[in-house]
This record gives structure tokens, C-alpha cells and sequence, in this order.
């Protein structure tokens, strides 16, 4: 291989983010409609030969899950999830998010799907790495309209689990559990401090002098490209194809029961 | 057991009922569902295990939904529940917001036949503060540990579709656990599937592991793609290009209605 | 994942290990029973979910238990359990007695990650007044509603027999979904089956319904008749003749001690 | 057939009257070792037209249970279960039962195998009826010494069952829950009320004139003899034998999996 950087995209500096993020975890569980928390996990995988599990919940070959939709929450509160993805539809300084609504609960101005299983997982898996693309003061707000989960607890709130990371198209914030604060810790290439500042809506804090995001390595661009990028296109077709060039391929069942 | 008809089988799932569903990946009742909207149904109390998309979304705007207990309605990579989130905004819909694994606790206390079970998370949400019907108590286990309680959650009828069932109404969930999670905790149980087998599912070594036995069943129907535009797992997939334009449609209570009249009721002689 | 042997697969079950075993129908490892008998196993917490039979007995009698908890002891319609009747008449075992389903009710509150779990039942009885370990707490949504709250039981290793396993240490566990709630609940899980298969189990959409996936497993041993001489479901019968060989030695101390020598620990070459 | 009464066997005459207590099932459910109540069910869905359901926990055959030792318990708690039988090393007139031990517990003279589930059911199932073959006074005592279940609660104990009867070689009992009692019912033909007042250890109540236990009628003994014995034979083969004459079968598996 050629020792010239390959370009990287977008979505390939952000999965390595993660991956970095994830570090030495066992299992990794994913959540519909997370095709680049996803990537991250498969790459972390890829290079963990086969550890740390991944359980891509959109999909059936990449899960183990069997046991009925409480698996994946029973499953975490056995501590057998390390890592977690969460989003919201807003999520302020303090790590909570919001995936309810906007405005007064009972006439809100602006309705987002709901909870799902946030308001359980955010505070039982160790690792929670929350992604969110947008970074505006519209989704980065000073404080969220609605919690459906807060990124503390009283002390005497059983909580293993929360925040560690905020990752958007601008950055990487750390979480800092004690001080209830985002921390800058690199903004990704071609972002400026400045910016991140400017289309933030809450407080949080950096070093004096804040680190670009590291590029990925040319062997986990590989690894991405063509180890990952085929395994993605089962859950992620359209994002596969988008990023990786993965042609869909037709669906095909498994094999029906009794068919 | 066996109903002639889809519209028979759904008969007995009156106004008002305490009505639970299956999330999308887990075998929805899509056939049985426009059958009672065109029968009218109306004031349903909504439980979507633990999630929904289409069929609550069709239900809500098709003004049968009182009330929706559920984690999140969505069109999943289409985007917002267009009439869901109408209803919402409009306040024409009793929201009752949950989290997943709280739903399936609430189920498995009606299953076990306990009052309550507890559950860790949720102090401090506003999840929590907006349910008043869920409390705070202490671990009689621990020392200063809040814990939530969550009451039993027993459905009166319990609607999915799956792939296969024979005619003592043993119906074959496979990996859908949770539609046995439902069954039991549902007074009733009424399912449509693909097609009927004539052998016993349960005297099957191999089958009768992902079999719901019919004991927990009141009626089959066979409805062959019932799940249809969503998907029913290893046997088809999302008809993705009609649940484009269902989005696109529901954008409007005008298009929902034409929706409504293209695919849901009946078409009248031309 | 895959042992290479019996005995390798035992062998991190530590002395003071709690240890949970099925009941009889649903997969009993003997053969890794008689291995940690030969290993001289020694202080085994033994929660036998919900009741044992000859596994317990033996155990017992072959001083590996220090702590029994379960709801019931016997050799089924060959009567009393000896070694078992014998412990707790000598006072050499100390004894949890429970009933069934509250020691699902604590697997399963282990299995949720909360503290405890709620049951019907009980008041009033006398094992509930010899269980300190339990508590009666007022149902949060009653009034003057007294109910039992069951701590959480997480052993440290689950131990079964089973039939077919694949390389990945999926294993078919068909109807026995006990055997899942044991997996799920325990920190470890050591499987032997009659034979390994080359397959993926959770690949094949019929038996992936009835599989606990390898992710739970920590390793699978092959032992063909790995549950003689008890019955494996589907597979082959209880050895009753053997059984009742048993019952007739183990009624005294040095018929137990030749039932071992015969039985469990190696001959000797002569 | 001939109208002359068959000759009746004591199982039969028992199941008959244990079958009569049944009633109105939806769902009676029998745990392993009681081949008489197993009789009485089966006789029960005979006649029944295949109601009630009836769930042999022995057999795999002849149950629909299949998610576990706890669906039955679950089942229970559901009020899916309309009858279960118990019985009891020692039983008293309060009808508490004892499935643990003689003595006191810590050191106790006699031990018997454990509760099973009757710390449970017997609260939960709406009828139970005791089953104990053996009248005598080592078994019906004045008070049991261990209680696996207690025959009633305070008025403030969630408990929907309990008992409804008591069947023994000697006669029938009712239990009266509000008097927390026994009631001589009937005495089976051959006894006498002497015999069951000498061999039973509580006091119970009884009408100035007892009936004779009524013998069970020719038809009933036909479908015992000929549709029910045949279903025994699976789960209580030696009882199917040595009752009804029915050889019996091999053992076959119903189809091993990946054999």
C-alpha cells in the first residue's frame, strides 16, 4: 500500500472518533438509524478481531438478541452493555437530552418520536456516547425543554452509567460526570474553536489550546472500506451506498418457516 | 379459534379497549388494522410494545386513538409520525409517555400477576414526572435507594400478525418473544397470519420452542401479507416506496384522508 | 468456547461457588456433575431451580454442598432423596427452602438488573418466617396490601445439559427457557451438550427461537449422555433401573460411598 | 352396554369424585406424582368435549407449557388456572399444609422434600383440593409443624384460592373457608364416619347424616377405561398399568432435534 493518505470522509473521521471512544468494551449495542455509531462498532471490532460483540439492533444477523424486544434492557441491566448511543432532538450542558417535545409538555410547539429506551440505558451503561450531527444553538441548547434523561443523578441515585462523549460534525466534547460539564477536546478538521463557540448553546469547557481531531489510519480506513462497508449494508443500505459505493443487494429472507 | 375473516377477528376489539401492539420488527397487524378502521373503532387506548410507526400513525389519524401509551411513534428512516405528531401539537391525543424497558416491566407484571415491578433509571426524568401513575419507593433491600415502581399493565386484547399458526391457534412467534410477553399479559389475543398448517406446531421439537400456544389464543385469521407495506421478518420485506408516499400523504390531513380512501376502505364500484 | 473436555470445562467452578442447576426435565449435567465430584468440590452454595433430584442428592452426599436453596428435594416416584434427608436430619447442610416461583421471581429480578422482585403468596407461611432474606414491604399501588419482595439472586455459574450446541457456543435449548433465565442471571454459564453442530443455530430461523446465544455462554463441553442416568427431553429416558440402584444404595452412607466408587470416581486399572 | 353397574376400582371411584369437584374448569393443571387427580382432569375433559384444558406438568405431551418452569406460576398469577391439586406430609384442620419437615426446623425428626410451589398456588389458584391417599392420624394432625402454605389469610392477604376440598382413602372434606374448617362430605363406600373420626387428628364438622361418596356412573367408567387410561400411560405408566391393564409403551422421542 501506498504510504500517501487515503482522502478521508466525513462519516469515516467521525466512526474513528468513536472507535477510539469505545475502546476496550465487550459489547457494543447500537440502536435503529445510528449507521455511523454502527460503522464505528464494526471498526472497532474489525480491529479487536471479533471483540468488542456488536448488536446492530435494526438487524437480524447482527444480533444475537432472541429472547424478545427486553433483551437488549435486560441485557444492560445484567452489565453486559458497555457502550450505548444516544441522541436528541435537544441536549444541553448539563448531558441531558430531550426526545419528547418542545414547549409545554401538554401543548408542546414541537413534538419529536418520544423517549424510546433512553431513560433507562443513559443511566446503567458505563459508556454512553451521544452523537449528534446537527451542531446548532437549535439542538445545543442552554437547557433542554424536556428530560427524558438527565446526564447526572443524586448521589443516591443508582446510576453506573451515563455520558462520556458528545460527538457532532463540528467535535468532540468529553463529559465530565463531577463538574456536569461538556469539555472540548478536539474539533474535527477544516472547525474552528470559534465556530463551535458561536453555534453552541451552553456553557462547557477547553484547554487553552484545543487539538484537531486525529485523522484515521490508513489500515482502519481499509478496514472501514472493505471489511466494514459490506457487513453495514444489511441495516444501512442506503447510507452504505452513499458512503461506501456498497451496491444494495436484493433482500432475501433467511429461510421462512414453513415456506 | 379459526375467524372466517380478517373483520371477525377483530370483532370483539370494542371502543374503548386497552389495545397492545408490537413494535415493526416484531410482526404488525397492518391487514387487521385497517379492518378496524374501517369498522370505526374508536376511544382505543394504545399500547405500542414498545414502539410504533405506521400503525399507530394510521390509527391516530384515522380518529380511533384516545389515548397512546408508547416509547416513541415514528416513521423510523422516513422521519416524524406525521399524524401522531398532528394529534400531539393539536392536542387531540391523551399522551401517556413511557420508556421501553418500563413498558415490558408494566407487561411482565401483568404476566408474573404482580401488582408492580421495579425498575432502575427514570429518577429525575421527565418521563417519570409526567406519569404520575408510576412511583417512587425505597429498595427494602438497600440503604437511601429510590427505586421506580411500575404498576401491571394488563391489556384487554392483544393484535399481531406472524408467519404461521395451526388449528388449535398455536401460532409460531420465532424471536418475537415479546408477542408471548403480550399474550400473557393480554386478557385476550387475537392474531393474523400468513398462512395455516395443519400439522400440531407444538408437537414439533424444533418449532414448538418459538411457538405461542393457542391456549393464550381467542382467534386466528389468515391474512397472507398482513403485515403489508411493513415488513414481516424472514418472510418480506418494507414496501419501502409506499411508505415514502404514505409520509408523503400524511404530511396533510387532506392526503391522509386519500390515503385513507386508496388503501384502507373499501373501494365502491366505479 | 468449546472445552476439551469435561473437566476443563468444570473447572473454574471454585470452591464457595453459588452454583444454579435445573430441574430434572429440563437438562441435568450429570456427567459434569460427577467430574466436580471427582474434583472434590467443596462448600457449593447449590440453588437448584426450582427442585433437583439425583444431582442434588449426589452433591450432597459426596460433601460438596454447604448451602442448599430450593423448593424441593427428591427422587421423584422413587421417594425421599437420602443424602439430602440425611444432611438435613445430621445438621450438615444448611438449608434455604423456598418455592418455585419465587426463585424464578429472584433469577428473573437478577435478570432485570433490579434489586428485587415482587410476589403473591407467601404471607403467612412458614417459609417465608424462615427466610430473613426476604422481606414484606407494602404494595405501593394499594392500600393495607402486604406483598413479598424476593431479593435478586445472581449465582455465579450456571451448569446444564443440553442437546445440540454450534463452535460459537450457541446452544439449543428448545423449550427449556428456564435454561435462558439461569444463562441470563448468572455471571457464567458452563453448557455440555450431546453434540456440536457446524452450523450457526441462531442463523436458522427455527431454531434460533429455541437458542441461548453464545454471547452468555462461557463454555460448551461435549458429553454424549451427558444427562444419564436422567432423562434429556426429546432424547433419551430416565435410566430407572439405575435409578432405583441408586435410591436402594445411597439409603445408607457406605451404599452411597460404593455408589460413588462404581459410579463417579475412576476405576482403577485392576 | 348392560345396565348392571361396572365393578369400580378405589382410583376410579376417587378420580370420579375429585372430577366432580372440578365443575366448571377452564384450566386445570397437575403437578408430577398425582395420577388420581391426573385421571379426574382427563375424565373431566372427556366429558367436557375437550374443555376443560387440562396441563400434566409431567408429560410434554400434554401440556402446552413452553416458556419455562415459570409460565405455570405466571400462568397461575394471570388467573389462567382454575384448579391445581396439593397435598401435604401432614395437613391440619386449618388446612395448612406441610411439605417440609417434622419437629422443629433447624432440627427437624423428619424431613420431607420441600414446599414446591405451594407457598404460591394454594393462595393464587381459585380451587384447590387436597389429595392424600393415606387417612391417618400421622397425616391429618391437630396442627401441621411446618407451614408450606397456610389453608386461609388475614382478610388484608391478596389471595383469591385456596382450598375447596379434601380427598383421602376414607372420605371427602369441604373446607370452609369463612369457618376455616373441614366438613365431612362423604364417606367412600365400605367406610364409616367412626373410622374417619378415629383415624383423622382434627376436629372437623360434620352433617348428622353423611352420605356414602356416590360411585360413578357406567359411562364414566367407560371413558376412564377406554379414552382416558390410554392418555395416562405417557406420564404414569406404571399407574396406567397396574389401574387400568394398559401395557406399556416403548419410550420414543417425538423427533430429536439435528438427530
Amino acid at each position: 500500500m501506498s504510504g500517501a493518505p487515503p482522502e478521508v470522509r466525513d462519516e469515516e473521521l467521525l466512526a474513528d472518533t468513536i472507535a477510539r471512544l469505545i475502546g476496550e468494551a465487550r459489547h457494543v449495542a447500537i440502536g435503529n438509524a445510528s449507521p455511523i455509531p454502527a460503522t464505528a462498532a464494526l471498526t472497532a471490532r474489525a480491529r479487536g478481531n471479533g471483540r468488542p460483540t456488536v448488536s446492530l439492533l435494526g438487524s437480524r444477523r447482527h444480533t444475537f438478541f432472541n429472547d424478545g424486544g427486553r433483551e437488549l434492557f435486560d441485557c444492560a441491566g445484567q452489565g453486559r452493555i458497555d457502550v450505548f448511543f444516544l441522541s436528541g432532538g435537544e441536549i444541553d450542558g448539563e448531558g441531558n437530552i430531550n426526545l419528547v417535545s418542545i414547549g409545554d409538555y401538554d401543548k408542546p410547539t414541537v413534538r419529536f418520536p418520544g423517549s424510546f429506551g433512553s431513560a433507562y440505558l443513559y443511566y446503567v451503561v458505563p459508556k454512553v456516547i451521544l452523537f449528534r450531527l446537527e451542531h446548532s444553538r437549535r439542538t445545543l441548547v442552554p437547557r433542554v425543554s424536556f428530560v427524558s434523561a438527565p446526564g447526572t443523578s443524586a448521589p443516591n441515585v443508582h446510576r453506573p452509567g451515563g455520558p462520556v462523549a458528545l460527538v457532532t460534525n463540528r467535535c468532540l466534547f468529553a463529559f465530565e460526570r463531577a463538574r456536569r460539564r461538556f469539555r472540548l477536546e478536539s474539533v474535527h478538521p477544516g472547525h474552528t474553536v470559534a465556530e463551535v463557540i458561536e453555534h453552541t448553546g451552553f456553557d462547557f469547557d477547553r484547554p487553552d489550546s484545543v487539538p484537531v481531531t486525529p485523522a484515521p489510519s490508513a489500515e482502519t480506513i481499509r478496514l472501514m472500506r472493505e471489511t466494514v462497508a459490506p457487513q453495514l449494508a444489511e441495516v444501512y443500505p442506503q447510507f452504505a451506498e452513499r458512503v461506501f459505493g456498497i451496491r444494495r443487494a436484493g433482500w432475501s429472507p433467511q429461510g421462512a418457516i414453513g415456506a | 379459534m379459526l375467524a372466517g375473516s380478517i373483520e371477525e377477528a377483530v370483532a370483539s376489539i370494542a371502543d374503548g379497549a386497552v389495545l397492545v401492539v408490537p413494535r415493526e420488527v416484531s410482526g404488525v397487524a397492518m391487514a387487521a388494522t385497517r379492518a378496524l378502521i374501517r369498522r370505526r373503532v374508536r376511544r382505543l387506548h394504545l399500547v405500542a410494545l414498545p414502539t410504533s410507526t405506521l400503525q399507530a400513525d394510521l390509527l391516530i389519524g384515522a380518529g380511533c386513538v384516545a389515548t397512546l401509551e408508547t416509547s416513541a411513534v415514528s416513521l423510523g428512516e422516513l422521519g416524524p409520525a406525521p399524524r401522531f405528531t398532528a394529534a400531539i401539537l393539536g392536542g387531540t391525543l391523551r399522551m401517556k409517555d413511557a420508556t421501553c424497558p418500563a413498558l415490558y416491566a408494566q407487561l411482565q407484571a401483568a404476566e408474573k400477576g404482580v401488582p408492580f415491578m421495579p425498575l432502575r433509571g427514570l429518577i429525575g426524568s421527565d418521563v417519570l414526572a409526567h406519569r404520575p401513575d408510576w412511583r417512587v419507593i425505597e429498595n427494602p433491600f438497600g440503604a437511601d435507594d429510590p427505586i421506580v415502581a411500575l404498576p401491571a399493565l394488563a391489556p384487554d386484547v392483544a393484535l399481531f400478525h406472524a408467519a404461521l399458526a395451526d388449528r388449535d391457534g398455536n401460532v409460531f412467534i420465532g424471536r418475537d418473544r415479546e408477542l408471548v410477553l403480550m399474550a400473557h399479559a393480554a386478557a385476550r389475543t387475537i392474531v393474523t397470519v400468513e398462512r395455516l398448517s395443519d400439522g400440531n406446531l407444538l408437537e414439533d421439537p424444533a418449532l414448538a420452542a418459538g411457538t405461542l400456544a393457542g391456549f393464550y389464543v381467542e382467534s386466528v385469521a389468515l391474512a397472507p401479507r398482513g403485515a403489508w407495506p411493513l415488513p414481516l421478518a424472514d418472510h418480506y420485506p418494507a414496501d419501502t416506496a409506499h411508505l415514502a408516499d404514505y409520509a408523503r400523504l400524511a404530511a396533510t390531513a387532506e392526503g391522509f384522508a386519500r390515503y385513507l380512501d386508496e388503501h384502507v376502505h373499501e373501494r365502491r364500484a366505479a
